[in-house]
């Protein structure tokens, strides 16, 4: 019952996913093989050294004494500092998610907005040969390894014909640029550009296909016949009303896609230069640099589950039957 | 007379039956019978698409390449060749663009031959493929089974735990468990399981709460069934074209992570996939070399398996429901 | 009509006595909380509250009323899909809810059920043979194929053998309701609680499957709890009936009389509300406004008091109208209504300490012994 | 789980096989020739008669096996020895250092060897010193714990249009010297390279001695002392523009006058003073193996003494480069210094810095006011995670050196580009072959020896290196020039299997079946 | 001129078996004013004619021939456009389940204005909510639950929005199919009471679908009774019900049970309306018919005329003397059944 109840209820379980997740990344860590302090000790230093150095990092208490205080760290946003850098955790996550995000985002929407289109369309003119090709090259589209589709662009576009730059988000040198700035530069766009293309084709295919099958669904309710009967134009019909019910599916999936892709980056980021989160996550995993591995993971962590979150509440405030039982 | 029931109503239909010789008549040869029908039609429902029948002559010919891989192939896959002397006969450009030594696709950094790689690649993704869509369907029709069917609960426990499970991102927790468990086909076919079961047991799971509440369901607890039965005779055959569907679907995503795991340096050292021979590929920068020959074909092959999952569980898709979504 | 064998007192197959069915709603962690703070009931539906009745054997009791009234809960009650939260119900004397392993089993051979729809009370996956069979298998019951057969032929589904392989999809409408009768059929029931059996099949099949259901309880001597909204059905084909309210019956007797001296108003307004497959009869209609109420929060008093024509003040706002026999009804009929007098002397009107007023005939002392 | 590559002793056919050894290797994208290098290592073992199997392990995984859990029998990765040749003598092969993380990892052990390991640091007579470390190179290439496969050359790739005027080094192009010859020329005067991993810090005091960083620390500060490309103390290239040894544990600098920090303070003999105060007092981990050496430092007028505990032979090589010194009105106030964070350093270096895009780009531009200015007004490193692309870039101009360049065929096929140049030098590293002396069979030198013999070094320098290397055989090699003893035991690598077995049957091994027997196995 | 004249309408289904023959030419008018009903089986075509009239075919639905005239003009041959300002101006529709005909994330209010915009979109916001109003309050809504979202009425309530809205731009012609077969006895009372209150209070017609003969009898005053995609009779109710000329009219009438009647032999027809696909030749329910003759599955059956009542039989002439007193027997319809009746 009630709006409140229902947050009520959805935040305890998020913070309970969120302590679960968290506490299923300590255990996995700690479960990795190699030692962290491979990395932050170098043989020449004596075993006194060593061990202060261990001690810093308090990797020699007892293991649910570093996990207690990894708990309370958390509590209190403090995720740490590199084992390798001793940067402060929430220093990379400032520095590295918004370059994911703008990334992420724009191929998202980009994505969805064609996808959903094309949705709609192929939904409407079911069985014609536009639809078969619509669905066809969204298959492929997801067929397609994205990180191999991205060396290809890049080799052809880039190395071949010199069309697109080749790594990163601006050009060398172009200098100190605030966040914003940067992002509405035009050598920006132009960086921005290839990995969009590449991510949102592979992106693109999930709403697609999703929002056809939904709008098939809908085109064969009652309310379909009913408003072709009140006289509506066929445009109205479709997007009034067969791709508005269609679209409740499709913005859940969504939701909880956007999750996915913050987390699915990494491939991408990795071949395009681009200093995004999930490749900082990657170095951390491989370099057992601990705190940056579990902050970034974390952080990929909840925005699934934030997304999923939102995407409840967004079902509640589209679809007026949700009751929030 | 049904001597046995307390409350006797005097007639009965069944009084006068007579006694049945073959009681058994045969159950399982009828059985075997059904199922062969059902499999046959729905097979030939499937067939009916041909983009469907494309795809699966796609994987039967890559099932078919990987049989007899040790037949075709010129060379093992990871046994360096030499030219003449004891040079290592690496980057050696195909045999039809009038590289040396007849290699078909040539040969890589290492001096391995692509052509073999490639053929013995198909192995490893089709058993991740398969073996990794079985277990995750498994282990989601398991879980979606009994969190469904039970309720209360069991239900809570699981699908908290499959909202936990939501919670991971697919490829960076792959990632970290195969680093946890060590570089290997069987890990990254581990973790991708431990992960993607979630999807197949939260559909399958709705399914079976509204299966519970068919008439027929309760029809069958009238009836005395107990819970074993429903789940394994009435619940499990309605849900397992869903699983089916799932399947195929989880073919292609197994291939792809497995693909972008080793496309990272942990895929598995000791065997050749595709993911395995992009990365290597990637690494010795065989693209900005023009090596494209060992670049391209891996990732076509890739991408044609995994679409020709894609179109099956599509195909099979529109007949067990078509208003089904695709899964993400 | 099954009148053959008219219902001796000690004949009951099964008895119900104050069976509720709750169902809790689905509330929130806070609003749940704050109730059990407050020391209130969690919210419920309260789909059947309270009804008593038996049903004889060889019997068709049929039950009635509006959509959500509780019928199709009181079936599932009866044939133990659902366990009661109050009262119970007896078979062969004994309580149903008692029962386990062998006795429940026996019961479960005993009692069945037909659902409304056919196209989801079959096992789409299962064959005609499967279907039928499978009570005699979980009941170890021996001869088995020649059961089926028989089973399937008493259904008129002939030559039964032809049926065996078939799906559900297979089959129309009416067959795959014959086929449900078959499966109930087939394992020699005691008594079968009919949901709607025949509603989603097209008129010009209905009597087929009904005259079915006849054959049943004439000539096997099987009890039948048939439900249904369409009294014109069980005039046809019910000896007794019970009309319910929201969770109560409201009034209950033989068929005919019911239907042809309705005394209960509500009993009357469904009656009128029935349409006459002839244009030159000239129905009169009863209003009927207004809906169902809340089964939640269910009201004080008579639960029909706001659609009543024939509402009478405090006593129907605040005291609930038991179902009994009245002074002024004869035969064998109950009635929950305060527009009639007690026959076993209990007067409502103490409850709210008033007295009965006079122009219902009698006047009442404020006693409880006034006759 | 640690039994891969022990256990098996029993071996097959009646006879007493050695062990299964394995070879630890990284993945290929970790550094692909020498993933390449290691295979062909393995087969070569395997040709020997040494069954050895490679195992591919994931650089951290790899990395602990080794060095902690010793669960392994053959290692390969890149040694640097650094300026000073004996320094790391002590921690590879002394009997005291083999414990668990020690620098020890091969368990040798050699009693007779341990003091003269630790003299040769002390020994301030170079010529002396010189022997010390001839005996060592002598005594480590007979018992062969450790061996070089090849010598890495220090290389530069650049756009020969845009850079010029490189100078060798032994410690890389990275180093001030070269770094402060080299000549740029393009519209901005920028130098431009790149690397593959982000930088992630900028505090000289909380990074973990990674060469992407010492690169920039290197030109952000300066050193005491620093030596030149004949190895020799160099004052124009220091901070100090005397200096002087009164005794052996003593040692004086006189600071260079009138030079200021990047801020525009005055860089002072108190600066020195504070920077070694404080980096002993606050035990940076970082440069331990430095504060460890000297006990007190005091300041009278531009000189600053610094007294050391024990006496330091090579002191400038050791100490005097090591250290970087840091403006003390900029530390002091930091309470936990080798964890702050230092978005923006100052330093005194002949380059200052300029802006920092974490994660995408680091601009360091010139100090006008150093006495060695960068002939150049701005140097960028790019982070570029995709080699292919690195090279591509260089080519259009875009990036005009690599300080980081790998060999391979990128680098083979490019250098004969007209616009690309691409310089190399004998470095100070190589990649080392290390046997694990705890596992039976390499516990015994003849097997260790014929492991080495049958290493095919010359394939691997000239089809996996394409020649960049020389093949390895001194632990010292001849960039370090006289250090370098000439007359070590050399290993044969023409037909080097041959060699190997002969060394085993002298040694009382029979090979049956192209594997190799443990000794007294077969009658 | 008759408002709505249908001739030989034949609508078909494109399937893979062929074309389903659901409308077989099919005639009758419909008089300004005046209320038919359509009754049959389920199957027989009943929504596929309405589906015609309103011009909301699904897309393998095509009219084969015949025409469909409404106050003079062939909707089978007016372009799209103008056919789309008909609709629900001219002629608007009840449809059968309320609570699927109403787009969920609507308000009521919102999807009938829609209506109302589309055509009359001139029209000033208060004159629309007057009618709306005024709508609501004839079926019996309360006003001020227009805001309200179709999942929060209940299904009768749903279903007289349905008609409110049918009524909100004044057609002349209501198409209600099957509007009540959802509801319980007491909401269908209510729903015919409001349909019975519009007939009475405007001059619209309609066309009532439903299979339940008892609805038709209460609330039309002709008839057509279809079987298989054609029409097997058609009349005047009280003649429909009284003495038909067709015996599946007979067979459909005796099969319904009547409230008011203690005992009755309920019939049930036996057998299956045919495949529409591929119907039979002759009479289509020769198949089931006690009277069939040889002739019935070769000829198609003739017009017969009774007064004002059609129908279509070869054995017309035998019902008085051979069927109607039998026709409430329930062993008259089993399967086999034949009355003997040979051809002429
Ligand atoms: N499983 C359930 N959970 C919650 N409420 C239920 C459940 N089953 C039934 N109800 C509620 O109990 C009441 C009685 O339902 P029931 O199905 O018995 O009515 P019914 O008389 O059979 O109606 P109908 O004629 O529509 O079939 C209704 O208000 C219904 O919403
Ligand atoms: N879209 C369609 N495609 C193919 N056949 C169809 C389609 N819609 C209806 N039919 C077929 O056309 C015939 C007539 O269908 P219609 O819906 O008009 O029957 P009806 O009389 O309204 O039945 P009911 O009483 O069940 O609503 C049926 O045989 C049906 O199977
Ligand atoms: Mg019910
Ligand atoms: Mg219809
Ligand atoms: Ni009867």
């Amino acid at each position: 019952m009630g709006k409140l109840d229902f947050f009520v209820r959805r935040t305890l379980q998020l913070g309970l996913t969120l302590w679960a997740v968290a506490t299923a990344l300590f255990m996995l860590f700690r479960l990795m093989p190699g030692d962290p302090t491979s990395y932050i000790i170098s043989p020449g230093m004596t075993p006194e050294v060593r061990q202060r150095l261990v001690e810093s990092y308090g990797l020699n208490d007892p293991l649910w004494v570093q996990y207690v205080r990894y708990i309370e760290n958390l509590l209190t946003l403090d995720l740490g500092r590199s084992f390798k850098t001793n940067e402060r955790v929430v220093d990379v996550l400032v520095t590295y998610l918004p370059n994911t995000l703008v990334l992420m985002l724009t191929a998202f929407v980009v994505a969805y907005i064609i996808g959903i289109s094309l949705g709609v369309l192929t939904g409407w003119y079911r069985g014609s040969r536009f639809e078969k090709t619509a669905v066809v090259t969204a298959l492929v589209g997801r067929s397609i390894p994205s990180f191999w589709m991205g060396i290809l662009v890049l080799w052809i576009f880039g190395a071949k014909l010199n069309l697109i730059p080749m790594s990163g988000m601006t050009s060398l040198g172009s200098g100190p640029q605030s966040f914003w700035g940067m992002v509405f530069s035009l050598d920006f766009l132009k960086h921005l550009l290839a990995p969009v293309v590449v991510l949102a084709f592979y992106y693109m295919g999930y709403p697609l296909l999703i929002m056809r099958n939904s709008m098939l669904e809908t085109l064969s309710e009652d309310f379909i016949d009913l408003c072709r009967a009140k006289g509506l134009t066929e445009r109205k019909i479709m997007f009034n009303h067969a791709a508005r019910n269609a679209l409740l599916p499709v913005l859940t999936a969504a939701a909880i896609a956007v999750g996915y892709a913050v987390g699915g980056s990494v491939l991408i980021e990795t071949v395009f230069g681009w200093p995004g989160i999930g490749r900082e996550m990657i170095r951390a995993v491989l370099r057992r640099d601990f705190p940056v591995a579990q902050g970034t993971f974390l952080v990929l962590a909840m925005s699934v589950i934030v997304m999923n979150f939102v995407a409840d509440l967004l079902y509640g405030v589209l679809d007026p039957r949700v009751t929030y039982d | 007379m049904t001597e046995s029931m307390s409350q006797e109503h005097e007639r009965s239909i069944f009084e006068d039956i007579e006694t049945d010789e073959d009681e058994q008549f045969s159950t399982w040869q009828r059985n075997l019978r059904l199922w062969k029908e059902t499999i046959s039609e729905q097979f030939r429902m499937l067939i009916e698409d041909p983009m469907v029948v494309l795809a699966m002559l796609t994987l039967a010919f890559f099932g078919l390449i990987a049989v007899i891989a040790p037949w075709i192939a010129q060379y093992p896959p990871t046994e360096r060749v030499f030219t003449s002397g004891a040079l290592i006969a690496k980057w050696v450009k195909p045999s039809f663009l009038g590289g040396e030594g007849g290699f078909i696709l040539g040969t890589t950094a290492q001096g391995y031959d692509i052509f073999s790689q490639l053929v013995y690649g198909a192995r490893p993704a089709l058993m991740v493929g398969l073996v990794a869509a079985f277990m995750t369907v498994g282990l989601g029709t398991l879980v979606g089974l009994t969190a469904g069917y039970y309720g209360g609960y069991v239900d809570d426990v699981l699908m908290r735990l499959v909202d936990f499970v939501y919670g991971l991102p697919l490829l960076p927790t792959v990632i970290v468990l195969v680093t946890v468990l060590g570089p290997g086909l069987e890990n990254i076919i581990l973790a991708f399981v431990l992960l993607q079961w979630r999807t197949s047991a939260r559909v399958i799971r709705a399914l079976v709460l509204s299966l519970r509440e068919r008439s027929f369901v309760k029809a069958a607890k009238v009836s005395g069934a107990s819970n074993w039965r429903i789940i394994s005779r009435h619940i499990a055959p309605n849900v397992l074209p869903m699983a089916f569907l799932y399947g195929a679907f989880a073919i292609a995503w197994a291939i792809l992570t497995e693909a972008g795991v080793s496309f990272l340096g942990l895929g598995d050292p000791e065997s050749v996939s595709w993911g395995v021979m992009l990365q290597s590929a990637r690494v010795y920068s065989a693209m900005t070399e023009g090596a494209w020959w060992w670049f391209v074909p891996p990732g076509v092959c890739i991408a044609l398996v995994v679409i020709s999952g894609f179109l099956i569980g599509r195909g099979y898709e529109e007949i067990v429901n078509p208003e089904l979504q695709v899964e993400g | 009509m099954t009148d053959a064998n008219s219902p001796a007192d000690d004949d009951t197959l099964v008895r119900v006595e104050g069976l509720e069915k709750h169902f809790p709603v689905g509330t929130g962690l806070v609003s749940s909380f704050m109730k059990s703070v407050r020391g209130e009931e969690p919210d419920a539906v309260h789909a059947i509250d309270g009804i008593d009745f038996d049903l004889h054997e060889g019997e068709t009791f049929g039950i009635a009323g509006e959509s959500g009234c509780g019928k199709t809960t009181t079936g599932m009650c009866l044939t133990k899909l659902y366990d009661p939260t109050g009262g119970s119900i007896y078979y062969d004397g004994e309580d149903i809810a008692d029962k386990s392993g062998s006795d429940l089993s026996n019961f479960r051979q005993n009692a069945q059920m037909i659902f409304q729809d056919p196209f989801e009370s079959l096992n789409p996956r299962m064959t005609v043979y499967d279907t039928v069979v499978e009570p005699l298998r979980i009941h170890d019951v021996p001869n088995q194929r020649s059961r089926v057969q028989r089973a399937l032929e008493f259904a008129e589904l002939e030559p039964a053998e032809s049926y065996f392989d078939r799906y559900p999809h297979e089959l129309s409408g009416g067959q795959r309701q014959r086929l449900a009768i078959a499966r109930a059929l087939v394992i020699d029931p005691d008594f079968i609680v009919a949901d709607e059996p025949v509603s989603m099949l097209d008129v010009s099949l209905r009597a087929g499957v009904l005259s079915l259901l006849e054959r049943m309880t004439d000539e096997f001597g099987l009890s039948v709890v048939y439900i249904s909204h369409d009294l014109s059905l069980l005039r046809h084909m019910c000896d007794r009936l019970a009309i319910m309210y929201m969770g109560k019956i409201v009034e209950q007797g033989p068929t005919e009389e019911i239907i042809t001296n309705p005394k209960h108003p509500y009993t009357r307004a469904l009656i009128d509300a029935v349409p006459v497959p002839d244009p030159t009869a000239g129905r009169e209609r009863v209003e009927l406004e207004g809906e169902v109420g809340d089964a939640i929060n269910v009201p004080t008093g008579c639960r029909f008091k706001n659609r009543c024509e024939k509402y009478i003040g405090g006593v129907c706002d605040k005291v609930s109208p038991p179902l009994e026999q009245k002074t002024d009804i004869e035969g064998e009929r109950e009635v929950a209504c305060h527009l009639y007098e007690s026959a076993e002397g209990y007067d409502p009107y103490a409850e709210i300490g008033e007295t009965r007023p006079d122009d219902h005939g009698t006047v009442a002392e404020s006693s409880a012994d006034a006759d | 789980s640690g039994s891969d590559g022990d256990g098996n002793g029993g071996g097959s056919g009646g006879g007493n096989e050695l062990p299964q050894y394995s070879y630890l290797n990284n993945p290929a994208n970790y550094n692909p020739a020498r993933h390449d290098a290691i295979n062909l290592i393995g087969d070569q073992l395997n040709n020997l008669g040494l069954n050895t199997k490679v195992q591919v392990f994931e650089w951290g995984t790899l990395y602990t096996k080794i060095t902690e859990e010793f669960n392994y029998s053959f290692a390969t990765w890149s040694r640097g020895l650094g300026i000073d040749p004996g320094r790391r003598m002590p921690e590879q092969f002394h009997s005291s250092n083999t414990g668990k993380g020690g620098g020890n990892f091969t368990g040798y052990t050699n009693k007779d060897l341990d003091p003269t390991l630790m003299a040769q640091l002390q020994e301030s007579d170079e010529q002396k010193r010189i022997d010390m470390l001839h005996e060592i190179q002598a005594t480590i290439n007979e018992d062969v714990p450790m061996h070089p496969i090849v010598q890495m050359p220090n290389i530069v790739a650049f756009n020969n249009q845009q850079v010029s005027g490189w100078t060798d080094h032994i410690a890389g192009y990275y180093h001030f010297e070269p770094m402060t010859n080299v000549e740029v020329n393009n519209s901005k005067k920028e130098l431009r390279g790149s690397w593959a991993e982000t930088l992630g810090t900028l505090s000289v005091l909380g990074y973990n001695n990674e060469t992407k960083l010492i690169h920039q620390f290197e030109m952000l500060y300066d050193k005491l002392v620093r030596i030149n490309s004949k190895l020799e103390p160099d004052p124009k290239l220091s901070l100090a523009t005397d200096w002087e040894r009164p005794d052996d544990t003593t040692v004086r600098y006189k600071l260079r006058e009138g030079h200021k920090w990047h801020d525009g303070e005055d860089l002072t003999p108190e600066d020195v003073k504070f920077t070694l105060d404080y980096i002993k007092e606050n035990k940076i981990p970082l440069y331990s193996t430095q504060w460890e050496l000297y006990d007190s430092v005091s300041v009278d007028g531009q000189w600053v003494t610094v007294n050391f505990a024990e006496p330091v032979g090579p002191v400038h090589k050791v100490f005097s480069n090591q250290i970087p010194i840091i403006p003390q009105h900029k530390w002091e106030s930091r309470s936990n210094p080798a964890k702050a964070s230092v978005n923006e350093p100052v330093g005194s270096g002949p380059l200052q810095f300029d802006y920092w895009e974490k994660g995408s780009e680091l601009a360091l531009k010139k100090y006008e006011s150093h006495w060695r200015p960068v002939k150049f007004n701005r140097r960028i490193w790019r982070i570029i995670p995709e080699s292919s692309t690195v090279w591509s870039l260089l080519k259009k101009g875009d990036l005009n050196y690599l300080p980081y360049t790998r060999i391979g065929k990128q680098l083979n096929d490019n250098q004969g580009e007209s616009n690309i140049g691409v310089k190399s030098a004998p470095g100070d590293g190589w990649w080392h072959f290390s046997q694990n002396t705890r596992k039976e069979g390499l516990d015994d030198k003849a097997v260790r020896q014929a492991a080495v013999h049958a290493l095919p070094k010359e394939a691997i320098n000239k089809q996996i290196l394409y020649g960049f290397a020389t093949e390895g055989w001194n632990l010292i090699g001849e960039s370090f020039g006289k250090f370098s003893n000439p007359d070590v035991k050399k290993y044969q690598e023409k037909d080097g299997i041959a060699a190997g077995q002969k060394v085993l049957e002298d040694a009382g091994y029979s090979i049956e079946g192209g594997k190799v027997q443990a000794k007294g196995s077969s009658e | 001129m008759a408002l709505l004249e249908v001739e030989d309408l034949e609508v078909y289904y494109d399937s893979e078996d062929g074309p389903v023959k659901a409308v077989d030419g099919v005639s009758f008018e419909i008089e300004a004013g005046e209320t038919i009903g359509i009754v049959g089986e389920s199957g027989c075509g009943k929504s596929t004619l309405a589906k015609a009239l309103i011009g909301i075919l699904p897309k393998n639905g095509y009219i084969n021939g015949g025409s469909i005239r409404f106050k003079g003009e062939d909707l089978t041959e007016m372009p799209e456009k103008r056919r789309r300002e008909l609709r629900w101006d001219e002629i608007s529709l009840i449809a059968q389940s309320a609570m699927n005909a109403l787009d969920p994330v609507y308000t009521i209010r919102e999807q009938i204005i829609e209506a109302i915009d589309a055509h009359y979109p001139k029209m000033g916001r208060t004159e629309a909510q007057e009618r709306i109003d005024e709508a609501f309050d004839l079926v019996g809504l309360d006003r001020d639950r227009q805001t309200d979202y179709p999942h929060q009425f209940s299904g009768g309530m749903r279903q007289r929005a349905m008609i409110a809205m049918s009524l909100v731009l004044e057609p002349s012609l209501i198409l209600a199919d099957e509007p009540t077969t959802a509801l319980d006895v007491i909401m269908q009372d209510q729903i015919l009471k409001r349909i019975n209150g519009i007939q009475r209070e405007s001059a619209t017609a309609m066309m009532v679908i439903t299979h339940d003969v008892a609805v038709v009898a209460e609330t039309c005053d002709r008839v057509v009774v279809m079987y298989a995609g054609e029409v097997a009779e058609e009349g005047p109710a009280e003649f429909i019900f009284g003495e038909p000329y067709h015996p599946y009219t007979l067979g459909l009438k005796s099969a319904f049970p009547d409230i008011r009647q203690s005992s009755q032999d309920l019939v049930s027809i036996g057998g299956h309306p045919p495949d529409l696909s591929n119907p039979p030749s002759g009479c289509r329910f020769a198949e089931r018919c006690p009277l069939a003759t040889e002739k019935c599955t070769t000829e198609d059956p003739p017009e017969v005329i009774h007064g004002e009542l059609r129908s279509y039989c070869h054995h017309a002439d035998k019902i008085d003397t051979q069927l109607r007193p039998v026709a409430s027997q329930a062993k008259t319809w089993e399967n086999e059944a034949s009355m003997g009746v040979s051809d002429d």
